[in-house]
Formats: C-alpha cells, sequence, structure tokens
C-alpha cells in the first residue's frame, strides 16, 4: 500500500454494515484500507452493489463507519462530532450519479450553489450570490441567466455541473465523485470529465472518482482500486493496472472493455456463469472463488491477504495473474 | 359518521388511488370556472363569517315570537343588532324565513359559518403542525421514532374517534377551543401519514445527502431541503380535510355535541330535522350551504392536487 | 414471509390492546357514572354511592381494568351493568345489523361503480363521462347524514315508498329485512361509490390500453364481452383493496347512520353505552371494532404484499 | 273531584273486592279475538328484577303492565280496582293494611300465586337495596297472615298507602313468580300472571309477548302476539306508525303531536295526568339564586304560555301546581309572566344577575335552554347555557353542583311523597336545597292526614308556597298521548302516561 509524505486521505480497516429487515446485517464494506495523496485522484472500480458507494458515503461519514478509521490530513473523522465535524466537511464534498435527485427541486439554482456557503455562514446574502455566480461561469453556465431558474428547467448535464459547481463553492481539498457520468448521455459524459479535469487543476483537487465502468476512470485517475463484495482487490497505479492486471476480477472487468486496439488488449478472462453472490451472506475464503475461472480449493477455505506486489500496488488474490 | 372521523385515513389512501385518475384531460376548459367559483364561494361564507357582526340584522338568537316558523320574505318586527344595545323594533325581512323558535335563518347561516371554518380551518392546522412535524421526523430519522409513531397512529385509527369526542365533550365540555383541539388531534395520523410518505422519497434524494454532505444539520435539512417539497402536497391534502371537519362539525351538533352557544349549519339540520315533514327548508337550506362549502373545499384541493402533480412530473 | 406475518400480527394485537386501555381510562375518567343511570332520577346520594360500591365502581381504574383483561383472557367479556345482558349476547345479536348494512352499502356502491366506471373507461373523455365525474365530485362532497335526510324526505315522507326507520329482522321476511336497509344502505352507497367508480375507470382505461385487449378487438369479440370479460378483472384489483379500506374506515363510522335509521347495530350500541356509561358494553364494543379495523387492515396490507413482494423488505413503515 | 273520590274510596271501603272491572271502557263493539299488534317504544328495556334493573321507565312499564299484575289497579277515575287482591283493610288506625288475595291464580311458569309470592316480592321492594323505596318510607314491613292473606306494617297512618300498591309506573306493585326471582332469570325473562307471557327479548331491536291461555282474567288477552319495538327517535316512531309499521306509540314532542293529529288513519288518545314534564330547579344555595327576590323575578320573567307554544305546540296545559286532574288548587299565586315585575325585582335586589343552566344535549334541551336565555335577556339577566349529557345533569343535580337545571315531576297517583322529597330541608332528595320552616311542617302535616278534604287543601298551601317562594318554575303540565292505528281497539285511558294493552284487541281479528 502506498504510504509516505503529502497523502490527505487514509482509509483504514473500514467496516460498513447495515441491518435488513428480519434481524439480518449486511457487511456493505468489509475492512477496506487504502491512501489518497494530495493532488491524486484515485478510481474506485466495482460492480454495482459492491459497497463503492457504502464506502464513499462512509468517507464523509454519511452515516459514519461501523469502524476502522478515516483519516483526512492526519485527523480522523469518525471520532468527530458537532461542530468539529462540520468544519472538516469543508474541506470533502461530494458529487453525486443522479443529477437531477442531486438538486432540490424547489430552490432557485442561485440558492442551490451558494447553500454550502449559508450552511458555513460566510458572507451576506449579496456576497454569497455573486460566488455563486462566478462557480456557475466556472462551470460553464450563464449566470445571469441560471441563478433564478428551477432545477427541472436543466438538462442532466446542466443539473451536474451545478452540482460540481455547489461542490466546489467552499474550495474542499478533497473532492468524492459517486458515479458522476454514468447517469448521463455518452457525448455529455466528456464534457463532465474534461469539466472536472479542469476544475481539479484549477483548484488542485484531490478526488475519489468512483464508476462502474473501468474505461470512464481509465483517463482520470492516477492510481485505480477495483472492489469486489465489500473487499478491494486490487489496488495500483492506473497505466500499469490496466496493462496487466494482477487479480482475475481486475482482468475480467478490463476484458470486457472494447479497446480500440486489439494487441493492447489483455488475455481475456472468461468469467464462470453463475449469480453475483448475496453480499449478506458471501462465499468462505476468496470472495471471488465462485465466479473465478483459476479457483483453487485454497480459495474456497482461505481468505487471500492483501500483498504488495510492486511499487503502490497490492493485491488480495492466491495466485495473482 | 361514515366519512368522518375514520375517514381521513381512508380518504388520503383512495386520494392516492384516485388522483392518478380524473379525468383531468378532459376537464381542464373548465380549469378556471372550476378553480374561480369555489374559491368565490369560499370567499363568501369567510365573508360572512367575518362580517356577521355589521350586518342590519337580529341576532341569531332572538327569537320573534310571532313568526316562528315564518316563510322566506316574511316581514317582522325585530331589534336590530345587539338587543341591550337597540332602541326599538324595526321592520325586517326574514329574507330565509325564521326557524321554529322565530329565529332569522340568514343571520344563523351567517354566525354558523363561524363555527364551522374555525373548526374546520383551525383543526387541520393543528395536524398539519403535529402530524406533519411527526411524520417528516419519522420520515427522516427513522428507527424508533417511527416505530412508536407508527403504533400510536395506528391505535388512533384504530380508536374509533366518536368516543374521544364524546369524552372530551362530556369531559371539557363542547366549546370551539376544545373541539378544535380534540379534532386537531384526530386529524394528526393522517397528516402523518401523508407527511412521512412524501418525507422517505425525498430523504432519500441525494440533494438531502448532498446538504448533510455540506455539515447542514438535521433541523436545517429538514426546514428547508425536506419541507418545501412536503408542503404543498400537505397543504392540498389540508384542504380536503378541511372540508371533511366541516361535514364532522356538522355530525356532531347532529348528534348535538358541538359547540352549545353559537348556532352551527349542524345544529340548524339538526333541529330542522324535527320539522322535515312541515317545514323542509329549515332543514335543506342549511344542508345545501353546508354542501356548497364542503364542495368548493373538495374542489380546490382536488385543482390544486392537479397543479401540482403537473409541477412535479415535468422534472 | 412467515415471520413478516407474525410481526405484522403481533403489532396488530398491541394496537388493540392499547386502543382497550385507552378506552378503559377514557370512560372511567367520563363525569358521572352508571350509578346515575342505574339509580334514575328519584335516588338518593347514599343509593347512588351504594350501588358505586355493588358494581365495583368505587375502585381504582387500574384495578379494574385488571379484572376485565383477566375475565377476557378467559373468554368473559362481562355483562352489561344495565341491563344485566351478557356483552358477548349483546354484540353478538347488534353485529348482524351492522354487517348487513355495511355489506349492503357497498353492494349498493359496486352496483352503481361497476357500470359507471367501465362505461366511463370504454368511453373516457365523452360527455357521459364528464357529467358522471361531475356528479361524482358533487355526491362526495354531500355529508352522509344530510343525504340521509334527502333520502327520508323523498321516499319516505313524500313518495312513502320505504319506511323511514326501523329494523326487520330476516325471520321477518327478506323482503321486510331489505326494505328497512334500502334507505340506508344508500346514504352510504351514494357516496362511497364515487372512489370506486374513479379507481375501477382508471384501471380500466390503463388495462383497455394493453395488447391482450387490442387482440380481442382484432378478434371482433363484441365490446361488452370485452369489457365484462376481458378487461374487468385484471382491472379490479385496486377496486378490492379500496372497498377493504372504505368497509375497515365504515366498522366505526356507521354509527351516524344506524343513529337516524334507528338500525340496532353496534355502532348505536356503542353510543347508547357511552351515554349509559355502560363501561361493559363500550369495552366490548370498541374491542369489536378495533378487531375489525385491525384485521381489514391486515387483509388489505396481505393483498398489497401478494401484489408487491416488495412491499416485505421495506423496513418499519406501514 | 276525581281526588277526593280517590281518597274516600281507599278509606271509606274497607273493602275494596266489590269494585266494578273496568275493561275498555264505553266501547259499544264487542272485541275480537286473535291478531297482533306493533307497539314503539321509546327506549330499550333495562330488565324486570326490581334490584337489578332498579328504575322502570314509561317503555318498560308498558311492557311489565302486560305481563305481571299488581294488588290493585286504579281506573281513570282513581278509583281502586281489584285485581289479585281481593279486598284491603285498614287496621289499628291506618298503621297496618290487611289484604287479601285471589286464591285462583298462578304464575306462567306454574308458580302458584299465594301470600308468599306477595312477601317475598315486597321484602325486596322494601329492603334498602330497591332504590325507588325512597317514596314508600312510611311502610316498615308486610307479613303472612295466611295462605291468601298479608298484613302491611306502617309507621303512621299514611294517605299515599293505598295507591302505592296499585300505581302502574312503578316497580312495587308488580308482583313477579318468586321462582324466576329466586333463579335469578326474572330480570332478562319475566314471568307473572299477567294477559301476556314472554317470549323473546333482541336487545335493542324488539321484545315480544304472546298470549297466556291461562290467565285468570275475563277481559283478554285478545291478542296473540304484542311486539315491542324499540324506535328512539319520535319522529321515525311516528313515521313508522303512519306506515303501519307499528299500531300505538306514545309521544310527547309538540311537532310530533301535530302531525299526529292530522293524519285521519290514526285515533288519539289523550289524558291530563299530574306532575310536570318540565320543571327547572333553582338551586336555593347558590348566589344569586339564594335571593328570594331573584328566584321571584326569574318566575316573572319566565313565560310558560310562549314555552306552551314553542315547546309543545300547545299540545300540553300550563300549570299553577303539579297536582294536574287529582286537585284543583286555583292559581294558587301563581307568578305569571311579567316583565316590569320581573324588573322590579332584580332592581330591588340591585346587583347584576348572571348564572348557569344546565341542560340536556338533546333538541329538547338545547330548545328549553335557548329559549329560558332569551326570556331572561329581556329582564336584564344573563344566562350561560351548559348542555351536558343526561347522567352529568343528573350527577350535577345529586351533587348540587348546579345552579339552574331542567327536571322534571313524575306523574303518580298522590304527589305527597313526591313533594317532600323535593322540598323538605331533611329529605335526602331535596335537589333543590331549598328549606323553609313553614314548608317543613306543611309537608310533615300532609304526610300524616288521611282525610282527603283536608289533605287536598294542605297540597293547595304546598303549591301556593312554592309559587311564592319560586324554587322551580314549570314549564307546563303534563298531558299524555298516544297514537294508535284504528285498528287497535280496547286501550284505556292513559293514565300516568301509560299505554295499557292487556285488554287490546284489533278489528282485523277473529
Amino acid at each position: 500500500m502506498m504510504s509516505g509524505n503529502g497523502e490527505l486521505l487514509k482509509v483504514e480497516d473500514l467496516v460498513v454494515t447495515f441491518n435488513q429487515a428480519g434481524g439480518q446485517r449486511l457487511r456493505a464494506v468489509d475492512g477496506v484500507g487504502f491512501a489518497v495523496a494530495k493532488g491524486e485522484t484515485l478510481g474506485l472500480v466495482g460492480e454495482s452493489g459492491c459497497g463503492k458507494s457504502s464506502l464513499a458515503r462512509a468517507v464523509i461519514q454519511l452515516p459514519p463507519p461501523t469502524s476502522g478509521r478515516v483519516l483526512l490530513d492526519g485527523e480522523d473523522l469518525t471520532g468527530l462530532a458537532g461542530e468539529a465535524l462540520r468544519r472538516t466537511r469543508r474541506k470533502i464534498q461530494m458529487i453525486f450519479q443522479d443529477p437531477i435527485s442531486s438538486l432540490n427541486p424547489r430552490r432557485r439554482i442561485g440558492d442551490t450553489v451558494a447553500q454550502p456557503l449559508r450552511i458555513m455562514r460566510r458572507g451576506g446574502r449579496a456576497e454569497r450570490d455573486a460566488q455563486a455566480c462566478d462557480m456557475l461561469a466556472a462551470v460553464g453556465l450563464d449566470p445571469g441567466d441560471a441563478i433564478d431558474r428551477l432545477p427541472h428547467q436543466f438538462s442532466g448535464g446542466q443539473c451536474q455541473r451545478i452540482s460540481i459547481a455547489r461542490a466546489l463553492i467552499l474550495e474542499p481539498e478533497f473532492l468524492i465523485c459517486d458515479e458522476p457520468v454514468s447517469a448521463l448521455d455518452v457525448s455529455v459524459q466528456a464534457q463532465i470529465l474534461n469539466l472536472l479535469r479542469e476544475m481539479r487543476a484549477r483548484y488542485g483537487l484531490t478526488m475519489l472518482f468512483i464508476s462502474h465502468d473501468l474505461a470512464v476512470v481509465k483517463n482520470i485517475c492516477d492510481r485505480v482500486a477495483v472492489m469486489y463484495l465489500a473487499k478491494l482487490c486490487e489496488i495500483g497505479p492506473s497505466e500499469e493496472l490496466y496493462r496487466s492486471p494482477a487479480h482475475p476480477y481486475t482482468a475480467a472487468l478490463l476484458s470486457a472493455i472494447p479497446q480500440p486496439s486489439p494487441e493492447r488488449r489483455p488475455a481475456k478472462i472468461a468469467l464462470v456463469p453463475g449469480e453475483l453472490p448475496s453480499p449478506t451472506d458471501p462465499p468462505p475464503g476468496c470472495r471471488f472463488h465462485t465466479r473465478c475461472p483459476h479457483a483453487k480449493a485454497i480459495c474456497k477455505q482461505v481468505e487471500p491477504e492483501v500483498k504488495e506486489v510492486g511499487p503502490g500496488r497490492s493485491v488480495a488474490c492466491h495466485f495473482p495473474l | 359518521m361514515s366519512r368522518s372521523i375514520h375517514g381521513f385515513e381512508r380518504r388520503a389512501r383512495v386520494a392516492e388511488a384516485v388522483a392518478s385518475s380524473g379525468a383531468r384531460g378532459a376537464r381542464r376548459r373548465k380549469l378556471n370556472v372550476m378553480l374561480w367559483l369555489p374559491i368565490a364561494w369560499i370567499a363568501f361564507v369567510f365573508g360572512c363569517a367575518l362580517s356577521a357582526d355589521w350586518w342590519p340584522m337580529p341576532e341569531p338568537d332572538y327569537m320573534d315570537f310571532l313568526s316562528q316558523g315564518a316563510p322566506p320574505g316574511t316581514t317582522g318586527e325585530v331589534p336590530i343588532g345587539a338587543f341591550e344595545s337597540s332602541e326599538g323594533l324595526e321592520h325586517y325581512v326574514f329574507w330565509l324565513g325564521t326557524d321554529m323558535m322565530g329565529r332569522d335563518i340568514v343571520s344563523r347561516l351567517m354566525f354558523g359559518a363561524r363555527v364551522s371554518l374555525t373548526l374546520g380551518l383551525l383543526a387541520p392546522l393543528i395536524g398539519l403542525v403535529i402530524g406533519g412535524g411527526l411524520g417528516m421526523a419519522a420520515g427522516y430519522w427513522r428507527g424508533m421514532l417511527e416505530a412508536t409513531a407508527v403504533g400510536v397512529t395506528d391505535t388512533i385509527l384504530a380508536f374509533p374517534g366518536i368516543v374521544l369526542l364524546l369524552a372530551i365533550v362530556f369531559y371539557l365540555g363542547g366549546s370551539l377551543l376544545n373541539l378544535t383541539l380534540a379534532l386537531g388531534f384526530l386529524t394528526v395520523p393522517a397528516f402523518y401519514r401523508v407527511a412521512r410518505a412524501n418525507t422517505l422519497t425525498y430523504a432519500e434524494r441525494e440533494f438531502v445527502t448532498a446538504a448533510k454532505a455540506m455539515g447542514a444539520s438535521d433541523v436545517s435539512i429538514l426546514a428547508r431541503e425536506i419541507l418545501p417539497n412536503v408542503i404543498m402536497p400537505m397543504l392540498v391534502y389540508a384542504l380536503l380535510i378541511v372540508a371533511l371537519l366541516i361535514v364532522v362539525e356538522g355530525v356532531l351538533s347532529f348528534l348535538g355535541l358541538s359547540v352549545p352557544t353559537a348556532p352551527s349549519w349542524g345544529g340548524m339540520i339538526a333541529e330542522g330535522r324535527e320539522y322535515l315533514d312541515e317545514h323542509p327548508r329549515l332543514c335543506f337550506v342549511p344542508a345545501f350551504v353546508m354542501f356548497l362549502t364542503v364542495l368548493s373545499f373538495n374542489l380546490l384541493g382536488d385543482r390544486l392536487r392537479g397543479l401540482t402533480d403537473v409541477r412535479e412530473s415535468n422534472i | 414471509m412467515a415471520k413478516f406475518v407474525t410481526l405484522k400480527l403481533l403489532r396488530l394485537i398491541g394496537v388493540v390492546f392499547a386502543v382497550s386501555a385507552l378506552t378503559f381510562v377514557m370512560v372511567a375518567m367520563l363525569p358521572a357514572d352508571i350509578a346515575y343511570d342505574i339509580a334514575g332520577q328519584d335516588a338518593t346520594p347514599a343509593q347512588i354511592e351504594a350501588i358505586r360500591a355493588e358494581l365495583g365502581l368505587d375502585q381504582n381504574v387500574l384495578v379494574r381494568y385488571g379484572h376485565w383483561l383477566m375475565s377476557l383472557a378467559q373468554g368473559d367479556m362481562g355483562r352489561s351493568f344495565r341491563s344485566d345482558e351478557p356483552v358477548l349476547d349483546a354484540i353478538w345479536s347488534r353485529l348482524p345489523v351492522t354487517i348487513e348494512l355495511l355489506v349492503l352499502s357497498q353492494v349498493f356502491a359496486l352496483l352503481l361503480a361497476i357500470p359507471a366506471g367501465v362505461y366511463c373507461a370504454y368511453r373516457a373523455g365523452s360527455r357521459f363521462d364528464r357529467v358522471l365525474g361531475s356528479t361524482g365530485f358533487g355526491m362526495i362532497s354531500v355529508p352522509t347524514f344530510v343525504l340521509a335526510i334527502v333520502l327520508i324526505y323523498l321516499f319516505a315522507l313524500r313518495l312513502e315508498w320505504l319506511p323511514a326507520t326501523g329494523y326487520e329482522p330476516f325471520s321477518e321476511g327478506v323482503w321486510a329485512n331489505l326494505r328497512t336497509f334500502v334507505l340506508p344502505s344508500l346514504s352510504i352507497a351514494l357516496v362511497e361509490w364515487v372512489p370506486l367508480m374513479r379507481t375501477l375507470r382508471s384501471d380500466m382505461i390503463a388495462t383497455l390500453k394493453e395488447d391482450f385487449i387490442s387482440m380481442a378487438k382484432a378478434k371482433g369479440l363484441p365490446a361488452w364481452r370485452i369489457l365484462t370479460r376481458h378487461a374487468l378483472r385484471p382491472s379490479s384489483f385496486t377496486l378490492i383493496t379500496i372497498l377493504g379500506l372504505q368497509i375497515g374506515g365504515l366498522i366505526g363510522g356507521a354509527l351516524i347512520i344506524e343513529t337516524i335509521f334507528a338500525l340496532p347495530g353496534i355502532g348505536r350500541l356503542l353510543i347508547n353505552a357511552i351515554y349509559a356509561r355502560d363501561y361493559m358494553i363500550v369495552q366490548g364494543c370498541i374491542l369489536f371494532i378495533a378487531v375489525g379495523y385491525v384485521v381489514i387492515n391486515f387483509v388489505v396490507d396481505m393483498l398489497y404484499v401478494a401484489l408487491d413482494p416488495r412491499i416485505r423488505t421495506a423496513g418499519a413503515g406501514g | 273531584m276525581t281526588a277526593r273520590q280517590f281518597f274516600s274510596g281507599v278509606l271509606g271501603g274497607a273493602v275494596l273486592g266489590t269494585f266494578l272491572l273496568v275493561c275498555a271502557g264505553a266501547n259499544a263493539e264487542e272485541p275480537k279475538r286473535g291478531g297482533s299488534i306493533t307497539v314503539g317504544l321509546e327506549t330499550d328495556l333495562r330488565g324486570f328484577d326490581p334490584i337489578k334493573a332498579r328504575v322502570l321507565g314509561n317503555s318498560a312499564a308498558t311492557v311489565i303492565n302486560v305481563i305481571q299484575d299488581r294488588l290493585f289497579d286504579v281506573d281513570e277515575e282513581g278509583n281502586l280496582v281489584a285485581m289479585l287482591a281481593t279486598g284491603a283493610e285498614q287496621e289499628e288506625g291506618g298503621t297496618s293494611w290487611l289484604i287479601t288475595l285471589r286464591t285462583d291464580v298462578t304464575f306462567h311458569d306454574g308458580t302458584p300465586f299465594n301470600a308468599d309470592a306477595v312477601v317475598a316480592h315486597w321484602t325486596r321492594i322494601l329492603s334498602p337495596s330497591y332504590v325507588g323505596g325512597i317514596f314508600l318510607q312510611p311502610m316498615e314491613g308486610i307479613e303472612k297472615v295466611d295462605e291468601f292473606t298479608v298484613r302491611f306494617h306502617l309507621d303512621h297512618a299514611w294517605g299515599p298507602f293505598a295507591g302505592s300498591l296499585a300505581t302502574p309506573i312503578g316497580f312495587a306493585p308488580y308482583i313477579p313468580s318468586p321462582r324466576a326471582v329466586s333463579d335469578d332469570t326474572q330480570n332478562r325473562h319475566p314471568v307473572g300472571t299477567g294477559p301476556y307471557m314472554f317470549k323473546e327479548w333482541r336487545s335493542g331491536d324488539r321484545f315480544v309477548v304472546v298470549a297466556n291461555p291461562n290467565y285468570w282474567g275475563d277481559d283478554g288477552p285478545h291478542l296473540d302476539e304484542i311486539t315491542f319495538r324499540f324506535l328512539p327517535d319520535q319522529q321515525t316512531r311516528l313515521a313508522s306508525l303512519q306506515s303501519g309499521d307499528i299500531d300505538v306509540m306514545w309521544m310527547d314532542r309538540g311537532t310530533t303531536i301535530r302531525s299526529a293529529q292530522k293524519d285521519d288513519s290514526l285515533d288519539e288518545h289523550d289524558t291530563l295526568g299530574n306532575g310536570s314534564l318540565i320543571i327547572f330547579l333553582l338551586n336555593g344555595s347558590k348566589p344569586p339564586l339564594d335571593d328570594l327576590r331573584v328566584r321571584q323575578a326569574l318566575s316573572h320573567a319566565w313565560d310558560q304560555t310562549l314555552a306552551m307554544k314553542v315547546f309543545y305546540r300547545n299540545t300540553q296545559t300550563e300549570i299553577t301546581h303539579p297536582y294536574g286532574s287529582l286537585l284543583d288548587c286555583g292559581e294558587a299565586g301563581y307568578r305569571a309572566h311579567d316583565i316590569e315585575k320581573a324588573k322590579q325585582l332584580l332592581a330591588d335586589y340591585g346587583q347584576p344577575v348572571a348564572f348557569e343552566m344546565i341542560h340536556t344535549t338533546t333538541p329538547r334541551g338545547r330548545e328549553v335552554g335557548q329559549l329560558m336565555q332569551q326570556l331572561f335577556k329581556r329582564v336584564g339577566v344573563t344566562l350561560n347555557l351548559k348542555p351536558v349529557d343526561q347522567l352529568q345533569l343528573r350527577q350535577r343535580v345529586f351533587t348540587n353542583n348546579y345552579e339552574m337545571s331542567g327536571w322534571r315531576i313524575g306523574d303518580i297517583p298522590d304527589q305527597g311523597p313526591q313533594l317532600f322529597g323535593l322540598f323538605h330541608s331533611k329529605s335526602g332528595y331535596n335537589i333543590t336545597k331549598y328549606r323553609a320552616a313553614e314548608m317543613d311542617a306543611l309537608l310533615e302535616q300532609q304526610r300524616l292526614l288521611t282525610d282527603a278534604e283536608a289533605r287536598g287543601e294542605l297540597l293547595c298551601r304546598i303549591a301556593e308556597t312554592i309559587n311564592r317562594d319560586a324554587p322551580i318554575l314549570y314549564a307546563g303540565g303534563r298531558r299524555h298521548y298516544a297514537f294508535t292505528r284504528q285498528r287497535l281497539k280496547g286501550l284505556p285511558a292513559l293514565a300516568y302516561g301509560l299505554i295499557r294493552l292487556g285488554h287490546a284487541w284489533v278489528t282485523d281479528g277473529k
């Protein structure tokens, strides 16, 4: 695992559980740890339902994780409450998947964007409006036109720009993007990704970028982490991971991406057909063994440890590729 | 009492089922008339209730013993205005006649509007504030609070409201305040459910998570994020409850349990019922006024719901 | 699923329990007690005290509630303080009246709602549909007790076709029995049919857009046959749930109709018992009403679950 | 005059066995046998065991009257008529009475009627557990003399004694089967010696009796079956009568009486009774009503003539005393409606007068309250109305927690005991809290006086004292009304408001 100076966010042994009807407990995130360096963008990839979003929300303490630590600039967020938590919240912001759902349908766009300022009690109304206008302009909207309108008068892409404006108005250090483009058309996706890249450069952002799609993550992320059934399988620098995945699951995900040049295509991995196991009752041993084409006897009994296989590169597999 | 106390919850669920129906497309042409007519009638009733004191007419409880059960248009000699202050008797036309005790029906209808409107408007307000607040809290925080609230509202709903009303009227006396409080209490479960259901849908929305991520407090989220979205359906629902409560007041008067000191429409219907055979108008005039008022509130609620629905669906 | 049902049932039992406790306390708090009823107008304070002691009314409310629960557990609902009639007998003798009123009113409502709903759906947007829609809206705004008075005025006083009030049991003949129920049931039905009609209409409109209806049309089946055979059944699910809800709400609500039409049903038994502070009868009636309400709601909930299994996994909501 | 006959009858006639048997009055038609009728009653019944049911209302009296017999009956003129007794003899200056009984009577359940049955019943009646005992205070006990003779013991010679054995509107005179009483079934399955036998009681709905084939009397039963139906609303009862669903009903609302009178298919029966359907209690222990001038002013402000018109549409008569047809006391110093006098008295009092009246939540109660409020307003008195339910009203009256309230004076054969209860300062039933030595003396005297004329005079003086001191206001007397369908015959006068169906028959019978 990567460690050292300049790391902004460090997540240690994070566990998130939910109570379900009937008294069952669902472990949505099960002992995940990683770190994100200042200025770096970490991609978090996995099938839907693997616990990515739960992980992201645990990082911003919504709700706080069941156990484990989340360190931001060395400060443990999980121990914070009340005013202290509120203060540190300013430093982490989040963008959501559904651009419509993430805007209050009954609030003017101007107020929506200025909302974080109001919550942090920064400046007067006029001042906040001015800042909101600047921010709207920064994300490529016409502030004069947008400020007094309601969300339903905007397209999905525009809504996502508004969300980004709202998230960045407090000048956070860390931005979590939870599937920010998956609800958008492909053409719009590129625009938003470009905007995010631009914003990262302008504000010097550190980002956690969540997606179920490795292709989207590739271009924007410095490093990528892959999750399967509440656990991390593999983490490593983007280039390296895409070139030679160490975990069979990563390989399987990669093989599903259509590639422009056939010679760069990694070894084709065919998943064992079968249902995705239920997170409430995960399989023993390696969680992936039910679908892994390389599964051996040991995989069914012993859970693989996270091993460092290269600089900044770790994998949890008995038989890495 | 068929569509009364227990009607709240039922109506809520029935309304939900019916809301999707409605020949709205066909009716939209009539929208304006059907919106303004009820508003006009409600405004008229309001005006009557507010100005009842200032009209040149006998007090609602003044009995002209020479004109008992007089037909509409009869002229009588009555003191105009408060009895003590007036010097003598004046000629006065009983435009809608008098009841069997010689009291002017117009005057009684106008003063009766006060009871109906006060009860009809204030009681839902209580339900709206308490039930709405509770429902929002339960829908937002869930957990034990919600479980408890569901238990309590289920109990209230399974409890025949008439028993509570009787208990209150017997125990505290049937004053306007007591009745308003009691009926307000009975509307709490209905508002609770509407508020909770609406809150549930919004509490899961990402703008709420976003607000949390910005460090907004729970109270501020409830007030600034959820309330603006929940309040419109609640207000529309409240209009339906207003209509219902005007009926409930009528039922209570009918059972002799409403406000004793003031004339009320229900009371007039009940009194008139005894003379149904001879003087049907004694019963049917107040009944018609009550019907128009209930219809107006229903229409208004229905139209407003139509309007808010349109707004939602465009998003 | 079994666990879900059990939990739900347990909660409902809790509700019934809470309602009965609440009633006991509330009725005990009412000013004056049954001793004043029993003793009549010519009693002395000493006699009233004696009656109170004899009936155990001088005991603490909680003690009395405890006694009531104990005997209830043994299947004994007590006896009326007033007439010495066993509470269960009193309720059993009134129950058929209330049930007949509820059933007949819903039958009338359905008789109105189904043809109207089907036809309005078939000719959606037509003049007939619009007129019926407005009429329905008007009728739902008529208070039931006013409607009852109007019906009495028209059919009993003016036309003299039907009795204004009273009740004839089945033993007096089916027609005699039905005659006494026509006006009371209509008073309820003429209001209750509206939501039924509207629901059926909107469901039918949706069903009529389905492919199998087009198929049937293509086969050249006559319209009435398509409507009744093919479209009605799939459209009637919501109708049934709404029907259940209406009956559930009416159980405690038939009271005013029973009062106006002098029907010896549960509602009137209850209100007379409250006026007389006949606690045992009040407790018994409320228990029945609460159980009836809860059971019908349970059935409706189960119907929903049967339709939509997702509800099963939804949290504490109800 | 009738009162005199009544009293002289009791006193003079040592043996009453030869009294005329009044049946269907002067009806020339011969009664027919068979058929059935339906009777509309106002309220459901409570039961027929005097200890358990405690109070016999008008409805229950109508029913018990055909099932159980009394020792004596009273006819329209107030004469005692022998029923289960054959004679009554006064002993020891009126402090005991010897009653001889019929020997040929059995109860419906086969139990023989004899002295044991009478003693068993009256012992229960005179025990403290019977509520109605308050008006029977001078009675000490009863003993069996032989198989068909009993002796009542009294504290002192007591005028109303014989009437107490005969009154048809209380539980005491109706003799139940001792077996049914000891089996504890009497309450819900009454057994008597009357012309009709219990068949079925469906609570809240109906009560059915059938002819007693072994009835001891000559006249009746003529009908096969009588169904009593409980129809609480008077108007709907009238509608049922007009439509032929019921054959007879009792009524007291002016409106219904007037509409029934307009219906040619109905026969009217009305009888003047005594007492007062509505009186108003003015609580003498609560200011400002403790002041004589205020009470007098209120009685002048009150307008009985108007009340007659508004409440009863003149179907009732104004009264100046509670004796109705029993006694003629003339005006008895009654304070008629006079606004000027009322204002004068209030001016004397010199303070603003405001107080509260409790009334029932029924239409009648509200009407009464509102009229009273209006009339008082016209003399400058503020009356606050407080509607309460029937029981609460009783509770507040009995616990002296009221200022003014509606009440009633029952129609009974002798008003003496009732007035004693209401106005004697030491009476447990003194709900008016009226206390006057003069009244106490008059009331005690009348109790001991058995001479009819002297007693009548004394009762009139009591009425005058009531009118002078105004502890109560009258809202009319008590005329009883019943309407029947024309097929129903054989109904005697409605003495004490009771519809007596023991001898009734229908024209479409055999």
